[in-house]
């Protein structure tokens, strides 16, 4: 087993929005190995978009990060300063965005932005660094990159754009990359081509990455493990193979039960009943009671905690038990 | 852009849910706060104003020339008089009235006009936007001024022409305005609903993209009210304004100009006037963008609090 | 590039066309200039001669048709008020103007993405609101209230400039460029400032964050240059605004500029001046927006290469 | 980052740099040379630049101010002060029939460019300024529509015919300036050459006029080497540039930017009144324009307006032109009589609540927008209904000339008249006349009188007209009387100077020293 | 579900659709020669990744675009030979459901005024109905009647496309396109809103045209499927044999390339490059530039492949 790049502990998140302060990450722990690729797992608004940009200090300026620690490498990035955020982001930590034609400056070529990784941290000169941006759009597979680099993002393809966006991400070999849906706006063809690409960078710079995402069969073809969240916890973990074979979550298993891949044709799909909760109407017993089957009195006074089960896996439920039985 | 950090803000349901009225947020801005309140103060003013002063504001007497605010010549006497003896307060409430009147006016008729052939080019893309694009570059190309002071000497500096002029040279900005953010939204869904079910242009206009782009218009009033003012202003210092003996700030500023050195009080009493409710006018503007946009109305209460800190960054 | 400008430069040359018309028809609404030029005791007679002589009794088209000519021929005929060529007129008064704005606007755009980064850095900040209030006052100030307040404040009482006129150094533009520099600066500065907002909170930025840029390379290195597009368009509005606020400047300061130029030959009925004045302002004016949009291509390459590869 | 800018940005920097720096040059050098030189060159600075320096225009005043006795010189000269006929280059004068008239041409004059002055010089300057088709003011103003036959007897004698009589010829001839005779007849000249004692140096069009002594003037020379005329229009600035030393004499102060330190006050001729169409109802009813008359506080006006820089006015020509009645005394404001007035017209029937038009000019004299507000008001409270309209110079003529607009309702005119010539026929011909070109109506025997009085001289003449005066304010009142006008000249300390009645039109430089008596 | 009868006259047919547009100097060819026929209650799923023309496919049935040449069949109607109020009469027939239930709905309108919308536009149903129509209409869609006079911004996603739902049902159309309808839906609520549909086709009769490029989705849906590439239908036939013997090379990568909860098949077809630009498409077969099977043969345009009379391809080289 290989060293754990990435551990969140115990993650908190407080959005001040003009109705008053509402959790939207609520104690999220998770650990990457070097080399391994966890997914964060969830419906939009379940918080794993904040969640990412906490780990890398990116958040909006209405969101704080109120309690938890993040260890990357023995440090807690959490208690940085701005310079020392500045000198982890890139050798480090890394991320790739979800919308490439916003997340690539429209004013600057490519070209340029890719090589600022260089400059900043390596102090390559304009050209060495010219020379290093250049290779690494012919590694992501941008053909005639030389021609290429003094082109705008508004001349790229969504996938082209998605590949230079990781191609900046993964300049300097980070230990842990994070991609926060980075296929979401892409075709399946494009999809599949995009995920090959970072699995062979994965594989080739031995990085820890973090994929989140909402689509459950990518993270099965994609991850090693899961953590599935739900308005702002977390509420099971594990390899993604046991997680999604044998769901110890309601939730997990609701939203498993509902892809249609399962289904009988022309049967009604199993859907989970209503939609999730907004952030200010959070209950205080387990988040998921109100859609729950098994709910009961207690999941309404008491959140269940997300309990090791000493099999590599925790689940955030009271029926547990029940749960693995079946 | 726009459309994807709107549609984040959607995908973010508590953010944008929590409804407040337009009363709390605005208590949480104090200087947009101040602002309303002054904005009220001279709307009411020019609204009950003349009432309350009757024929103050006209009512000369040249012996009482030039006299400097005090506390000495009753009420009306509190901030001065001018060269004929009227009382200064009376003629700048009794100027509220008439400089509203021109501004308003003016603001609205160009508002309209311009918003209308905006969103119908914006709407229709093609020959109908290169049309009014091309409108809108003549109007810009004759310096505004100009063509005020031509018109209101031939036509009689009437205060229904003033607006008039006024009202013009302003079109191409809400028409390009309006244009720009119906060019964008024309190929929004809700728009393209509309057309699946064969509204015709001008409902699909009304209906989807006037309540959208209002409040960007209504924005860009506000800041042209000051435009406005201030034309209306240069106008007096032409002699081609307001006539008297009707008066407005800007006509008091510019006959006041003369007595700087001597009588300040009755240029820069009209100036005050005029810098507050433009000024208070631009806050207020900026606050409702902000309060109006889902996306952007956290900055309002996350104000206070995050004073100082770097934006976007976390510490 | 190419094709975009020859598209740009015919397309905003038929506003021109429209401008030259415009011109005549607004310079034959302000009615008759005989009286002015003719003793007050000239007779009928003397008065249709005057007419005659300048071509005022012909019918309007005809006139017209003259203009037209004159235009294409670039002769604008004689003033009516010195006797001099119009068009020379027209070209002695411009260059100090185009100075005075020149050197304004550069100083406004110079002031204003300075003071409205700064603003937008941290938004809501002391800083941010004392810039914000300021610039907005400043937009709201009447140019000429501000303007004889600045000779009798700089000019008599500190006794520090200069009351008037060009004769000097440096010195003497500094009234006239702050007089004329206050509206647009105002509104330039909350415009850089709402733009830099924006460009600010933009995901690009934080994928510079990300990249470890340091906070001088994020704002002027990436959201400045995206926050120039609405800064820039509302800076060539604000330019042609100037004409405004040269005619109060000039008529002030005796600048001998094109702004009382023309405000002198509307009160004169000096249409050959007038129509050459409006005609070369409307010229800058198209030039003007030519080279804003050849900033624009410069700074964003979407404007000159709008399809996709 | 400079250092990653990309070359057209650079080229954009270097562009605007180069603009920059050509700006700095042209405007800011302009006069670089003689800027604040304050010791020998005198500074004046005029309302507004000249138009031109034409000299068969110098009655405009903005001409006239600078070319007038300085660049050129008339024949002859009235004094301003006593109205009467003085030579300049002309040495004498006489009537030799009642159509001719003789005048002798003063030796020893060169023109600036050192050609000699004789009578054919003064033949063409008269035959260009009055017989040719250069639509001079000079002209219009002063000749009616008959040519002047001209003979050159001997290079010192020059005869003048006229088709009709005419006793004041050499009064009118006053106003034409001696040009030579290589100038220009078919166009005018901007920058004419004359005989004056200053001479045209330089004029930056816009910027400034520079004139310097001509050495060889034939009387006595000036006290100043060079004068430089600029222009302001707001009088503040212009009050400001005397307070700060920027300049020595400033035309036309207003009231409120004129201190006992940087300025005088004197007559200059200009009589302030409101014309009344009496074609028009209620201005048809003569009580209705009396009492008009009595309701205006002309001693009010003059004190607070125009502090005291004025005298309340009674007839439409002041003290000192041939004319003058000093029997008439401007009436003390009496609202009750006005208003008592104008009831009884009201119950004859006139339409006194038809909205009256108070027509005024934006620049017409110092504070004509508050005096049109105090006229207004004032005719309000005796029960008028007055608008005003403020207008500039052109559309002003509009109304203040025949043929007047039609459909206009009843107006009230604002005129200014200003009587240079200091003959009350330049006057009545105009204003006063049934169908003069600047008079709503008159009489019959308004008419005659007047007609008569035009062809007598002397005593004759004088009584003749101050009776027209008194019989217009009886029995016609087309004209209720504001004042008796005195201009403010900005004056700084250093210089000494004496205006008179004529100084709004003409500044004669030869009359101003330094205040210290020096000549330099 | 309802027994499709499949030699029933169909409710829409489509032959030969042909669209092409101009932009700047070249032409975008967005339709090559569609055919496509839906029967009364009958779903038919239309795959395809961006850039294929099916969006132009929608707008054409919608009438909202008129194609260069084939023709559009309601019954024995051509309805692109009517004009002004009759094309507006035919166009209820047709209603649609948009991809984004964010983005489709005017935020400043309540759902009783988004619902009741296209009755403003075909004056239909007096002002008093329209209340009760509305409330029948959500109740319909699983929402509450109390709904009426709530925004968008209240609900949530998957209520938003219950919406939108409501207003495509609101004219009583024959054939309703949906557009990705769920795909920016939550996957837990996206099985509500599946179902949904579902059960409106069992009550009401109407036929679907689905459109999305999650197979899984349109394999539960869809009982006969077409697949576009660049323009052009490359494949056709019922779901289940589509899906697993499909015919065309370009179906079995796009099956291949989709992720699955069951991870655990052979080496996935992973194509070369992207989709060309429709501006200037590849001669012959249109995917001869991705297709690992491609021969210069394949230049030349494909001939019909019928694996059986139902189930058709265009390919050189059928799999």
């Amino acid at each position: 087993m290989s060293a754990t790049a990435l551990s969140v502990e115990g993650l908190r998140v407080d959005l001040h929005t003009p109705g008053g302060v509402l959790r939207a990450v609520d104690d999220v722990s998770f650990a990457v190995r070097k080399g391994r690729t966890l997914a964060l797992l969830g419906e939009s608004g379940c918080g794993k978009s904040l969640t990412a940009q906490s780990i890398v200090g990116l958040l909006d300026p209405i969101a704080e990060v109120t309690g938890g620690a993040v260890h990357i490498g023995g440090t807690d990035v959490l208690t940085l300063d701005h310079a020392g955020r500045r000198e982890l982001a890139g050798p480090v930590l890394s991320i790739v965005f979800q919308d490439a034609l916003t997340a690539l400056n429209p004013v600057q070529p490519v070209g340029r932005q890719l090589a600022e990784p260089f400059r900043i941290h390596k102090g390559l000169s304009r050209r060495a660094a010219k020379a290093e941006a250049v290779e690494l759009m012919a590694r992501v597979g941008i053909p005639e990159p030389k021609a290429r680099y003094r082109a705008y993002p508004h001349q790229f393809s969504g996938g082209m754009r998605q590949r230079l966006l990781i191609a900046m991400a993964v300049a300097l070999g980070p230990d842990v990359l994070l991609a926060d849906e980075p296929t979401t706006a892409l075709d399946v063809t494009v999809q599949a081509q995009i995920m090959r690409l970072l699995s062979d960078l994965q594989s080739e710079r031995d990085m820890a990455v973090v994929l989140i995402t909402h689509d459950l069969a990518l993270v099965a073809e994609q991850a090693d493990d899961v953590a599935v969240m739900y308005a702002g916890n977390v509420v099971e973990t594990g390899p993604v193979r046991e997680v999604f074979d044998h769901p110890r979550h309601p939730y997990t298993k609701g939203l498993l039960d509902s892809v249609p891949e399962h289904a009988v044709k022309g049967a009604a799909l199993p859907a989970v009943p209503g939609s999730p909760p907004e952030l200010s109407a959070i209950p205080s017993g387990c988040v998921f009671q109100a859609r729950c089957p098994l709910a009961t009195a207690r999941c309404a006074d008491e959140r269940p905690r997300l309990e090791p089960s000493g099999d590599g896996r925790a689940t955030a439920c009271h029926f547990t038990e029940e749960l693995s039985r079946a | 852009m726009t459309a994807t950090v709107k549609k984040e803000a959607a995908a973010e349901p508590a953010v944008k849910r929590r409804r407040h009225t337009w009363w709390q947020l605005l208590g949480k801005d104090r200087f947009a706060a101040v602002a309303a309140v002054v904005l009220g103060l001279v709307v009411l003013t020019a609204v009950l104003g003349p009432w309350l002063i009757g024929d103050r504001a006209v009512r000369q007497d040249l012996r009482a020339s030039l006299q400097p605010p005090s506390f000495d010549h009753g009420f009306f006497g509190l901030l001065g008089t001018d060269v004929l003896g009227r009382s200064v307060l009376a003629r700048l409430v009794e100027a509220a009235g008439t400089t509203l009147s021109v501004a308003v006016p003016a603001v609205l008729c160009s508002l309209v006009i311009g918003s209308a052939i905006g969103m119908w080019a914006g709407y229709h893309g093609g020959w109908r936007e290169s049309l009014a694009m091309r409108v809108a570059d003549v109007i810009l190309s004759f310096p505004s001024l100009l063509l005020a002071v031509v018109v209101l000497y031939v036509f009689a500096p009437s205060a229904a022409n003033i607006v008039l002029i006024l009202a013009f040279a302003r079109i191409p900005i809400y028409l390009r305005t309006a244009r720009a953010e119906s060019a964008e939204l024309r190929t929004r869904l809700f728009v393209d609903a509309a057309r699946t079910f064969g509204t015709k242009s001008w409902p699909t206009i009304y209906r989807h993209l006037l309540p959208i782009v209002l409040p960007t218009l209504l924005t860009v009033a506000t800041l042209d009210f000051c435009f406005v003012m201030l034309s209306e202003s240069s106008l007096s210092f032409l002699g081609i304004g307001i006539q008297p003996p009707d008066v407005s700030w800007g006509l008091m500023v510019a006959q006041g100009r003369q007595y700087l050195q001597t009588a300040w009080w009755i240029a820069v009493l009209p100036g005050v006037a005029i810098v507050l409710t433009t000024v208070s006018a631009t806050i207020l503007a900026a606050w409702a963008r902000l309060a109006g946009d889902p996306a952007q109305r956290w900055r309002l209460t996350a104000a206070k609090r995050r004073r100082g800190a770097v934006a976007g960054v976390t510490a | 590039m190419i094709t975009f400008l020859r598209r740009r430069i015919v397309s905003s040359a038929i506003p021109l066309v429209f401008v030259v018309l415009g011109v005549f028809v607004l310079a034959r609404l302000t009615g008759d200039p005989v009286n002015l030029y003719l003793p007050l005791s000239a007779t009928e007679e003397q008065r249709a001669e005057f007419a005659a002589a300048h071509g005022f009794d012909q019918s309007i088209l005809a006139q017209l048709w003259d203009y037209l000519g004159q235009v294409v021929r670039l002769d604008f005929g004689e003033s009516l008020r010195t006797g001099q060529p119009a068009g020379e007129m027209v070209l002695t008064a411009f260059p100090a103007t185009l100075q005075l704005a020149a050197v304004t606007m550069l100083i406004a755009i110079v002031g204003a993405v300075l003071i409205g980064s700064l603003a937008a850095y941290r938004p809501n900040s002391l800083a941010d609101r004392v810039a914000s209030f300021l610039s907005m006052t400043a937009a709201s100030i009447p140019d000429f209230w501000f303007a004889i307040m600045g000779v009798l404040v700089f000019g008599v009482s500190l006794d520090l400039l200069p009351t008037s006129g060009v004769d000097g150094g440096a010195e003497v533009w500094v009234l006239p460029i702050a007089t004329l520099l206050i509206r647009p600066f105002g509104v330039l500065v909350q415009v850089v400032r709402g733009a830099m907002v924006g460009a600010l909170s933009a995901p690009y930025v934080k994928v510079a964050r990300s990249k470890g840029a340091s906070e001088k390379r994020v704002v002027f290195g990436h959201a400045l240059r995206n926050a120039t597009m609405p800064a820039l368009t509302v800076a060539g509005d604000l330019t042609i605004g100037l004409v405004n606020g040269a005619v109060v400047v000039e008529t002030i300061f005796g600048w001998p500029g094109i702004g009382k130029l023309m405000i002198d030959s509307i009160l004169q009925r000096d249409f050959a001046v007038l129509q050459a004045a409006v005609l070369l302002t409307a010229v800058t004016i198209f030039v003007l927006n030519i080279v804003i949009d050849i900033c624009y291509a410069l700074i964003d390459a979407r404007v000159r290469q709008p399809v996709a590869a | 980052m400079p250092s990653s800018a990309p070359p057209h940005r650079r080229g954009l920097v270097l562009a605007a740099a180069v603009l920059l720096a050509t700006s700095a040059c042209t405007v800011a050098n302009s006069e670089a040379g003689d800027a604040g030189a304050g010791g020998d060159t005198l500074r004046i600075v005029l309302a507004q630049e000249p138009p031109t320096l034409e000299p068969c225009e110098s009655s405009l005043t903005g001409t006239g101010m600078v070319v007038r006795s300085n660049i050129t010189e008339p024949l002859i000269e009235r004094d301003p002060a006593t109205g009467a006929l003085e030579p300049l280059l002309s040495t004498g004068w006489r009537q030799t029939s009642p159509t001719t008239w003789t005048f002798d041409i003063r030796s020893g004059v060169t023109f600036q460019d050192g050609q000699p002055f004789t009578a054919e010089d003064a033949a063409f300057t008269i035959d260009r300024a009055v017989n040719s088709d250069l639509m001079c003011n000079v002209d219009g103003y002063v000749f009616d529509d008959s040519p002047l036959g001209l003979h050159v007897d001997s290079p010192a004698k020059l005869t003048v015919t006229t088709e009709k009589p005419d006793p004041i010829l050499p009064l009118r001839l006053s106003f034409v300036e001696m040009v030579p005779r290589t100038t220009d007849t078919g166009a005018k000249v901007r920058e004419p050459v004359g005989t004056g004692p200053y001479a045209i140096a330089d004029w930056q069009t816009g910027v400034s006029i520079t004139l310097t002594r001509n050495d060889t003037y034939w009387g006595d020379a000036p006290a100043y080497p060079r004068v430089r005329y600029v222009w302001r229009s707001e009088s503040s600035v212009r009050a400001a540039m005397i307070a700060k030393g920027e300049a020595d004499m400033s035309t036309g102060l207003d009231p409120e930017d004129a201190t006992p330190e940087n300025s005088v006050a004197y007559p200059n001729n200009e009589t302030t009144a409101l014309r009344l169409d009496g074609t028009q109802a209620p201005l048809d009813d003569i009580r209705v324009r009396k009492a008009i008359g009595l309701a205006i506080d002309r001693q009010a006006v003059v004190d607070v307006l125009f502090d005291g820089n004025a005298e309340p006015a009674a007839q439409l020509i002041p003290d000192g032109v041939v004319g003058y009645n000093d029997a008439l005394k401007p009436a003390p404001a009496d609202l009750d009589g006005a208003r008592q007035l104008v009831r009884e017209a009201k119950d004859d029937g006139a339409p006194v609540d038809r909205e009256i038009t108070l027509v005024a000019r934006n620049g017409q004299f110092p504070r004509v927008a508050e005096t049109a507000e105090v006229l207004q008001y004032s005719l309000g409270q005796i029960g008028l209904n007055v608008k005003i309209l403020m207008t500039d110079t052109a559309a002003h003529l509009v109304y203040q000339l025949r043929p007047f607009p039609r459909d206009v309702g009843p107006v009230a005119l604002l005129i200014m008249h200003g009587n240079q010539a200091g003959d009350a026929g330049f006057t009545t011909s105009q204003y006063l006349l049934s169908d003069g070109p600047q008079s709503y109506f008159g009489t019959d025997a308004l008419d005659d009188m007047i007609t008569d009085a035009d062809q007598l001289s002397g005593d004759a003449r004088q009584q003749a007209f101050a009776d027209i005066f008194a019989h217009q304010n009886a029995e016609v009142a087309q004209y209720a009387y504001l004042a008796h006008m005195q201009g403010l000249m900005g004056m700084s300390p250093s210089v000494h100077y004496e205006p008179n009645p004529a100084t709004g039109d003409e500044l004669r430089l030869a009359e101003i020293r330094p205040a210290d008596g020096d000549a330099r | 579900m309802l027994e499709v009868n499949v030699t029933a006259p169909p409710v829409l047919e489509a032959t030969g659709l042909r669209k092409t547009f101009r932009v700047g100097r070249k032409h975008l060819t967005a339709l090559d020669g569609v055919d496509l026929r839906i029967g009364r209650g009958e779903t038919v799923g239309l795959v395809g990744e961006s850039g294929c023309g099916k969006s132009t496919l929608a707008r054409v049935l919608l009438m909202l675009a008129r194609p260069d040449d084939g023709t559009v069949r309601f019954g024995d109607v051509n309805p692109f030979a009517l004009r002004g109020k009759e094309l507006l009469a035919w166009r209820r027939r047709v209603q649609m459901v948009f991809q984004d239930p964010y983005a489709s709905l005017n935020e400043r309108m309540t759902a009783a005024d988004i619902i009741g919308e296209p009755w403003r536009t075909h004056r239909d149903a007096a002002p008093a109905d329209r209340r009760a129509r509305v409330r029948e209409l959500l109740e319909l869609v699983g929402l509450r009647a109390g709904d009426a006079d709530r925004y968008p911004g209240e609900f949530s996603g998957g209520q938003r496309q219950r919406i939108g739902i409501a207003r495509a049902l609101a004219l009583n159309p024959d054939l309703i396109v949906c557009d990705e309808p769920v795909s920016a839906l939550d996957l837990s609520v996206q099985a509500q809103v599946l179902n949904l549909l579902a059960e409106l086709q069992r009550e009401l009769g109407v036929s679907y045209l689905f459109i999305s490029h999650d197979l899984s989705v349109v394999r539960h849906v869809a009982d006969r499927v077409s697949v576009m590439y660049l323009g052009k239908v490359v494949e056709e036939g019922p779901t289940e044999e589509v899906f697993d013997r499909p015919v065309h090379p370009y179906t079995a990568a796009l099956m291949s390339a989709a992720p699955t909860l069951t991870p655990d098949r052979g080496d996935p077809i992973l194509l070369r490059g992207e989709i060309p630009s429709p501006l200037d498409p590849p001669s012959g077969c249109r995917f001869r530039t991705r297709c690992w099977k491609a021969t210069d043969e394949c230049a030349t345009p494909p001939p019909v492949v019928a694996r059986d009379s139902r189930h058709t391809g265009l390919c050189h080289h059928p799999l």
